[in-house]
């Protein structure tokens, strides 16, 4: 394959892509970063100055700041936790024969379709609502005083609607690992006198390691950024307790339209995703070079 | 010429957009395009499209709360072409005042609402009360603790929890209003380390507490809405709009049951001064500008009141932008709550709406550009008060010191 | 594994798999039920399950009020464009990576990952200026080509896992047979990854066509797809349920029936050729 | 302790009957092979034994007990697999000792057993590495390792060497027949390959579409192949079977000659033909001659002889180790 | 039209030398095996003639010109890769054609080149199949099929038969062998199994470490290996290597004798030793013994010496055909 020819010919093969994308990120960032020394308020144009460090120091003080990275933190993984060990249950589940296998595929990858706003609406008001919804109707038939969801557990309960929308998709990269396994293996398990329990633990859970990470490595993506959610249902509150990073950013950019202040802070966020990302990535590179 | 419209998915927008054939029948070189979107994403959309001047819409459906401070910065043509039809001086003048700077009116009013109370007559004598026109708070929180009957999933109060400005903040600073509270002394300095404020959420949070639903913190206008149209809420206090729907026997359990009564007070004579419209504008950068006139007064005139009548009824006409309507007999009778609307919107001053001085137009909100992020941040910890993870003092005191950031920062306090 | 499986554990499962199912599903088949139901009905108590008036009132009412068909169609054009455009960009790059990787290729890959992490409201304004400047707001071609950047960095790397399954000998035995590098993409790489490219296509047609945050800020009336379509829905005053409900179904339908069609190819997809 | 008994044990997938009936019986200590055609239901078999496929009918009893129904781990057996199985995340070590955790072994008698193990199996370099990280031959030891550990009543093999190279099987063919020496314990052994099924077995059971056709030693096997089946399957290069008037002058259908019992001369011989292709051993020739009667036929000569690709030649059987069989493909 | 010559060809991969420097020349209608065990630079070395891999030093010169920095295509050679590398979305008439097609050839005459090569091939009946609708042999075959329609002044092959099953293998040999002198082009092919070598090559190029070991006809390297390597790598079973004194004897480090160069007596002989494991192929019989004082001897006898594990036995190397080797490894 290595041939200076078909080296040189894939430097330029990649280049469009690689150009592309390289101008999509660092033209807005580039524009951002100067937005960021700007005091720049769209509802006040002619009045942008530089400020300096300004934005910085009142994004990083905000008393919302530590609030909304440990809520993201927390939303994050809160999210994972639940659907990586639901998506293994599922997946195991799923993995056994049983009759309308497929059907019930079909139910479960069905959220996955579903745009995040609609499942929002959907979960809040009519499943979560502790007078109308359906949740609270059960608990009562049951004579239970019912969850006051945004309330009591706000943050859990965003947890829950995001965890629903992915959970498919753990589910199904789960399911493709397990099936994978090698049959042999387990046989060789059985013969060795390993029960269920332990072939669970010994031969299923080591070898979904590496679907489980790829599961960490995209869901992270996706999860860091999530805000519709929050915006449907809670606005970020009561209080911050549902305010990630991204909602913050929001409010910023998109409430106060303080274009200086969401730019400082897109600005922090990327330098956290980055963090994020590159622990991710020794994670990653540990478990997807196998 | 195509005209492209941005406004609100609210039940009186959506049945103009419905007519839009009367409109191009009378204008047929003019096109209609329309976007409807929900308030929120509405408001991002259309802020960020006028102030980057990205021309996308030839009128914009927009609130009270913005036409003052687009007006002043140029974004809005004035509107001196609406016609001889249009009869100005129509219109209601606390609405009148709000859309217009310096005399000159800069959007037109399609609709507008005050804020007032609604009852069930029944509960309430069920429970042996009685609700005065002009109320207090306290004979508010009387009445909805005797009618508050938990086993039955009757609750006394539904008033608004979920945090953001236009959610539980206009509730809200009405209410501090009416306690007698300000947001913002003439230095701009916040105010909620003040007693006033205190009286006035440690009464909210405590009516509601005994005699409020569960998961009022997460509750906005729409979910009280639901609540007290399915029958188990005994006082709803929020925009006169509402009134329409809980009337509307198709939708509400109670239509039949229902009364009305002003805002209350709460020791100080002040309503609230809760005002809002929605108002349809021309930004200044588009080149359709004298179409755009052409809608907008045909949008917003008496003829296209009478249009809506004749074609859907009096009940669903636009309300709250013209005396002429309140004085029409036949509206008066589709409407039961036409008289307390009336009364509740002459009462409402944005110019003054608390009675200590304030530096600031508004009512239900303060017209400065930062309120949005500011009154939504506060919401945030009241409704956090609202739902016992903060205390209430804890709220105030939060609300102060963001309060005093942001303002610092936008360069009021020096 | 060939042992029988007993008719007892095969019921057990079947109950508990279909529990599941049920569960998990039921929020959609709630929200298509409520779609069925008057207002009234919607936010009734205790809730009717399948025992009400059925109506299709709120079809009537969401198709008078919107034209949906504008709105599918821009979602198709949007999503289906920009996963086509971004497999042309992707193609070549992947090919490279995967059969002449170099010691940078994993950084590269993981760069453009990353650049998936900027929160995209930190840079609307500069975007909204570029575009205004452009005159690319409110046009298909503006979000075709936003929402190819935002997803190229997927479908690299997916394509660039497809890839490298391909043995690399074929492509020699290609070059051997006399082809050039176009022919040895056109004829032998390309049709051999269809399974691959295709699975590829399916995941991003389904996060371009749910993508919210850029379809809604960059349109207005014309190039505004479904996910606009359903912010004329959500939360209006008076209530909604049933007509958001409605309006839901019809926005979720056509990519939930897409992808149960083709589960199967987005099963691969999903696992990013991650899991052999 | 090992002595396996199949009686009347049959199989079928759905309608498909794999294995129609099969009575065997493999005594103590004995390395037993069992060799066929790809698709003729050894793995099945096999498999059936260890209890990782049910019985459609029949018993498997071992040591004199009914074990049709056991679960796997009970039965006492150890396998190895053609894909070795072992586990991929594990260290050789740990590899190993898997069994006897399962086990519930104590710590220190199990890094004994490994120990000893690894010793016996020339692994002890290499008990840090993984799988991933050892070569064929060393991750086909490993395999054995963990089958030895338990110290079962029989071990069986489900082709363990197909996947390894030339060189490689011949090594691993040594040291598994150097094991059964040493442990004395009886096994099964799955191949389809002759050679391996030759030089390993004390006794060879060649299947064929599930059925047995012979069991014997290898060189009776060799020797005297109850049918042509046999006779074709067992000994390289294959048996020259000739059909026709050849054969009929011997009152059977067919006749079976072997490459190595035919005389190669120049000049007089029972069959004339042209050399084909001559493949040179170095020790052995094999010389392919297209006759003019008798279809084609391979000879064996050793090293020395010298022919050309397209020379005339005469060929002439052994009289004495004539195969002669019926039309039945039965041995006469 | 295929003479190929290699000039102090080397190779690099970074700062690892793969292939220090070789010289070599290839005759036009040569069969020429590359031979040597796994990671010697086999694979490396063909494909530089490809032009699939950049040389590092020296021409690569193809009939007279050099052809070192040309595009693979236009080296005028075909290949046959170890996994086939057909075209799995094409059917075999396709595969087949694709040369020819991407040569801009004309329908008419693609059609007939390649019904041409099927016909040769025994393909005609699959042309409408794919690729995985084949067995091993067919598709091994079209990949073959693939390499001929173009008329190519040689043919390369990586170890073609390695996917194969024994059997299988055997077969396609022939074949191949069949196929060089039908069509008498260049041919050059690489394999580790040295019995592949022997029986097809006519000149056998041994590589060990990227380097040259010797070069010649299959017998003059079984008949006299120039070093040790060489001598272990050809014949099978494996020449015994012999070092000590019985090696001194003949002023010699090491002492080579093949195993059927040995005699074995259960009475008297050279070297005693007790017999090991014992192969019964049937034709022969290997006999693995442990000697006292030679280590482990290999002794090849025919089909009806018997033996058992343990006994005593005496061997006599064969004085004439002894290998003896220098302290290089050179022989002597
Ligand atoms: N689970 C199954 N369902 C249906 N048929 C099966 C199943 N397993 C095996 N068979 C069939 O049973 C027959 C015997 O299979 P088996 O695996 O025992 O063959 P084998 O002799 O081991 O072949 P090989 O040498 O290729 O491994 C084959 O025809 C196979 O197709
Ligand atoms: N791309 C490469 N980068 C670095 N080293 C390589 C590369 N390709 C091959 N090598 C090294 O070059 C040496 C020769 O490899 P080559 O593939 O030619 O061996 P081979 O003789 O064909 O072996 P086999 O019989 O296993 O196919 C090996 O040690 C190998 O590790
Ligand atoms: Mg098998
Ligand atoms: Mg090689």
């Amino acid at each position: 394959m290595a041939t200076l020819q078909t080296r040189a010919t894939a430097r330029i093969m990649m280049s469009p892509a690689v150009i592309l994308l390289f101008l999509w990120m660092i033209v807005p960032l580039v524009m951002t970063l100067y937005f960021s020394f700007l005091r720049y308020n769209l509802l006040m144009p002619g009045t942008e100055e530089y400020v300096g460090f300004l934005n910085y120091q009142y994004f990083l003080t905000d008393p919302a700041f530590f609030t909304a990275l440990g809520n993201t933190l927390l939303l994050v993984g809160g999210t994972l936790l639940i659907t990586v060990i639901g998506g293994i249950l599922l997946a195991i589940v799923l993995d056994q024969p049983f009759w309308g296998q497929g059907i019930v595929r079909l139910l479960v990858i069905a959220p996955f379709f579903v745009m995040p706003t609609v499942s929002a609406l959907v979960w809040k008001n009519m499943l979560m609502h502790p007078v109308n919804g359906l949740f609270a109707w059960i608990a009562r038939s049951f004579g239970i005083q019912p969850v006051d969801w945004f309330a009591q557990v706000p943050l859990f309960s965003i947890i829950l609607i995001v965890a629903w929308q992915w959970l498919p998709f753990a589910t199904l990269i789960l399911l493709t690992a397990l099936q994978s396994l090698d049959g042999e293996q387990i046989e060789a398990a059985e013969m060795d006198g390993a029960g269920p329990i332990s072939r669970f633990i010994y031969l299923v859970l080591p070898h979904l390691a590496r679907a489980i990470t790829v599961v960490i490595l995209i869901q992270t993506i996706f999860l860091l950024s999530v805000f519709a959610e929050i915006l449907v249902t809670t606005n970020g509150g009561p209080g911050l307790q549902t305010t990630n990073i991204a909602y913050l950013i929001y409010s910023q950019a998109l409430l106060q339209f303080d274009v200086g202040g969401a730019s400082a802070g897109g600005i922090v966020a990327v330098i956290l995703a980055n963090i994020v990302a590159f622990f991710l990535i020794r994670l990653i590179g540990k478990n997807l070079e196998r | 010429e195509t005209l492209t419209i941005a406004t609100v998915n609210n039940g009186d927008m959506v049945r103009m957009q419905k007519l839009t054939e009367d409109f191009t029948k009378k204008n047929p070189d003019i096109q209609l395009e329309w976007v409807t979107l929900e308030e929120n994403i509405l408001r991002q959309r259309v802020t960020t499209d006028i102030a980057t001047k990205g021309g996308q819409y030839d009128v914009m459906t927009i609130g009270t709360y913005e036409v003052p401070i687009w007006a002043k910065q140029g974004w809005l043509l004035p509107l001196d072409g609406l016609g001889a039809d249009y009869d100005k001086a129509d219109l209601l003048p606390s609405i009148s005042d709000a859309v217009s700077v310096d005399g000159k009116l800069y959007a037109s009013p399609f609709y507008g609402e005050s804020a007032m109370v609604m009852y069930r007559k029944d509960l309430a004598e069920k429970a042996g009360v009685t609700i005065p026109e002009k109320p207090t708070w306290d004979q508010i929180a009387d009445a909805a603790k005797k009618m508050t009957d938990k086993s039955t999933e009757t609750y006394g109060i539904c008033l608004r929890g979920k945090a953001g400005w236009g959610e539980n903040m206009a509730l809200l600073t009405a209410t501090a209003n009416s306690f007698g509270a300000r947001w913002f002394d003439e230095k701009w300095t916040p105010q909620f380390d003040q007693p006033e404020w205190k009286k006035a959420l440690t009464f909210y949070v405590d009516l509601m507490k005994e005699a409020g639903p569960a998961g009022a913190s997460s509750n906005g206008f729409n979910e009280n809405l639901a609540l007290f149209q399915t029958g188990k809420c005994g006082i709803w206090i929020d925009a006169t709009v509402a009134a329409s729907f809980v009337t509307n026997p198709k939708e509400s359990k109670v239509a039949d049951k229902v009364g009305y009564a002003l805002f209350p007070t709460g020791g100080v004579e002040n309503h609230g001064n809760w005002l809002w419209a929605w108002n349809l504008g021309i930004p200044a950068g588009t080149k359709k500008a004298e179409a755009a006139q052409k809608f907008v007064s045909w949008a917003t005139d008496k003829a296209y009141t009478e249009l809506v009548a004749s074609k859907e009824g009096w009940a669903n006409v636009p309300p709250g932008t013209r005396t002429s309507l309140y004085a029409n007999p036949e509206y008066q009778k589709a409407a039961p709550f036409a008289k307390i609307t009336l009364e509740a919107m002459t009462a409402a001053n944005t110019s003054k709406p608390t009675v200590k001085p304030v530096p600031y137009t508004g009512g239900q909100f303060v017209a400065i550009p930062e309120f949005q992020g500011l009154g939504t941040a506060v919401g945030q910890q009241f409704s956090a008060a609202l739902a016992g993870s903060v205390t209430v003092d804890q709220a105030l005191q939060s609300a102060q010191a963001l309060t005093t950031r942001e303002m610092t920062k936008g360069g009021y306090i020096k | 594994m060939a042992r029988s499986v007993t008719t007892q554990r095969k019921l057990i499962f079947t109950i508990i798999g279909w529990s599941i199912g049920f569960l998990i599903f039921f929020p959609i088949l709630w929200t298509l039920l409520t779609s069925f139901k008057t207002e009234g009905t919607a936010v009734a108590t205790p809730p009717q399950f399948l025992f009400f008036d059925w109506t299709l009132e709120n079809y009537h009412e969401v198709q008078s009020r919107s034209d949906y068909g504008k709105h599918v169609m821009n979602s198709i054009v949007i999503s289906v464009g920009s996963t086509l455009l971004g497999l042309v960009l992707a193609i070549p790059a992947a090919w490279a990576m995967a059969f002449s990787p170099t010691k940078r290729t994993k950084d590269i890959l993981m760069w453009m990952l990353s650049t998936k992490m900027m929160p995209s409201v930190g840079v609307l304004v500069p975007l909204y200026l570029i575009f205004r400047d452009w005159g690319l707001l409110d046009s298909r071609l503006g979000l075709v080509a936003v929402l190819t950047m935002i997803n190229l960095p997927i479908i690299v790397w997916m394509l660039y896992t497809y890839f490298k399954e391909i043995p690399g000998e074929i492509l020699e035995a290609a070059r051997m047979d006399g082809a050039s590098l176009m022919k040895e993409i056109i004829y032998v790489l390309t049709p051999m990854a269809i399974p691959g490219i295709a699975s590829t296509m399916l995941l991003n047609i389904i996060l371009a066509w749910n993508e919210a945050f850029w379809t809604l800020n960059l349109t207005a009336a014309n190039a505004a797809p479904l996910t606009a379509f359903i912010a004329s829905y959500s939360s209006p005053e008076g209530l909604f349920w049933a007509k958001l409900s409605a309006a839901s179904t019809m926005a979720i339908a056509p990519i939930l029936i897409m992808g149960w069609f083709s589960q199967k190819q987005l099963v691969r997809g999903l696992t990013f050729g991650a899991v052999k | 302790m090992g002595s396996i008994t199949l009686e009347k044990v049959s199989k079928s997938f759905g309608s498909t009957s794999v294995i129609p009936e099969i009575d065997l019986e493999i005594n103590d200590g004995e390395f037993v092979v069992f060799v066929g055609p790809s698709g003729c239901g050894k793995s099945t078999l096999l498999r059936m034994i260890a209890g990782l496929e049910d019985l459609s009918g029949g018993r498997v009893v071992i040591d004199g007990k009914d074990m049709s129904n056991e679960a796997p781990a009970k039965r006492g057996l150890s396998m190895v697999f053609q894909s070795y199985a072992l586990y991929p995340h594990m260290s050789v070590y740990q590899n190993i000792a898997f069994p006897l955790k399962m086990d519930g072994q104590e710590k220190s008698a199990i890094d004994k057993k490994v120990k000893d193990a690894a010793h016996i199996l020339n692994l002890t370099n290499y008990l840090d590495r993984r799988p991933g990280q050892l070569s064929g031959g060393q991750r086909q030891r490993v395999a054995i390792g963990r089958a030895i550990v338990r110290q079962p009543k029989a071990f069986l093999f489900d082709e363990p060497l197909s996947n390894l190279d030339a060189a490689l099987r011949g090594n691993m063919r040594l040291e598994i027949s150097d094991l059964h020496h040493q442990l004395k314990t009886t096994m099964i052994y799955v191949t389809h390959d002759q050679v391996e099924a030759m030089t390993m077995a004390d006794k060879i059971v060649v299947l064929n579409a599930g059925r047995i056709e012979q069991v014997g030693s290898p060189l009776e096997l060799y020797k005297s192949p109850k049918n042509v089946f046999v006779a074709g399957f067992i000994g390289s290069p294959r048996m020259n079977l000739v059909e026709g008037p050849a054969a009929a002058k011997h009152n059977a259908v067919t006749l079976g000659v072997r490459p190595e019992h035919v005389q190669i001369s120049k000049t007089e011989g029972l069959w004339k033909g042209t050399v084909g292709v001559t493949e040179h051993l170095g020790s052995d020739t094999f010389i392919h001659v297209q006759t003019e009667n008798t279809g084609k036929i391979t000879v064996r000569t050793d090293g020395d002889f010298a022919t050309e690709h397209g020379q005339s030649v005469y060929l002439t059987p052994d009289p004495s180790r004539l195969h002669l069989f019926d039309a039945n493909g039965q041995a006469i």
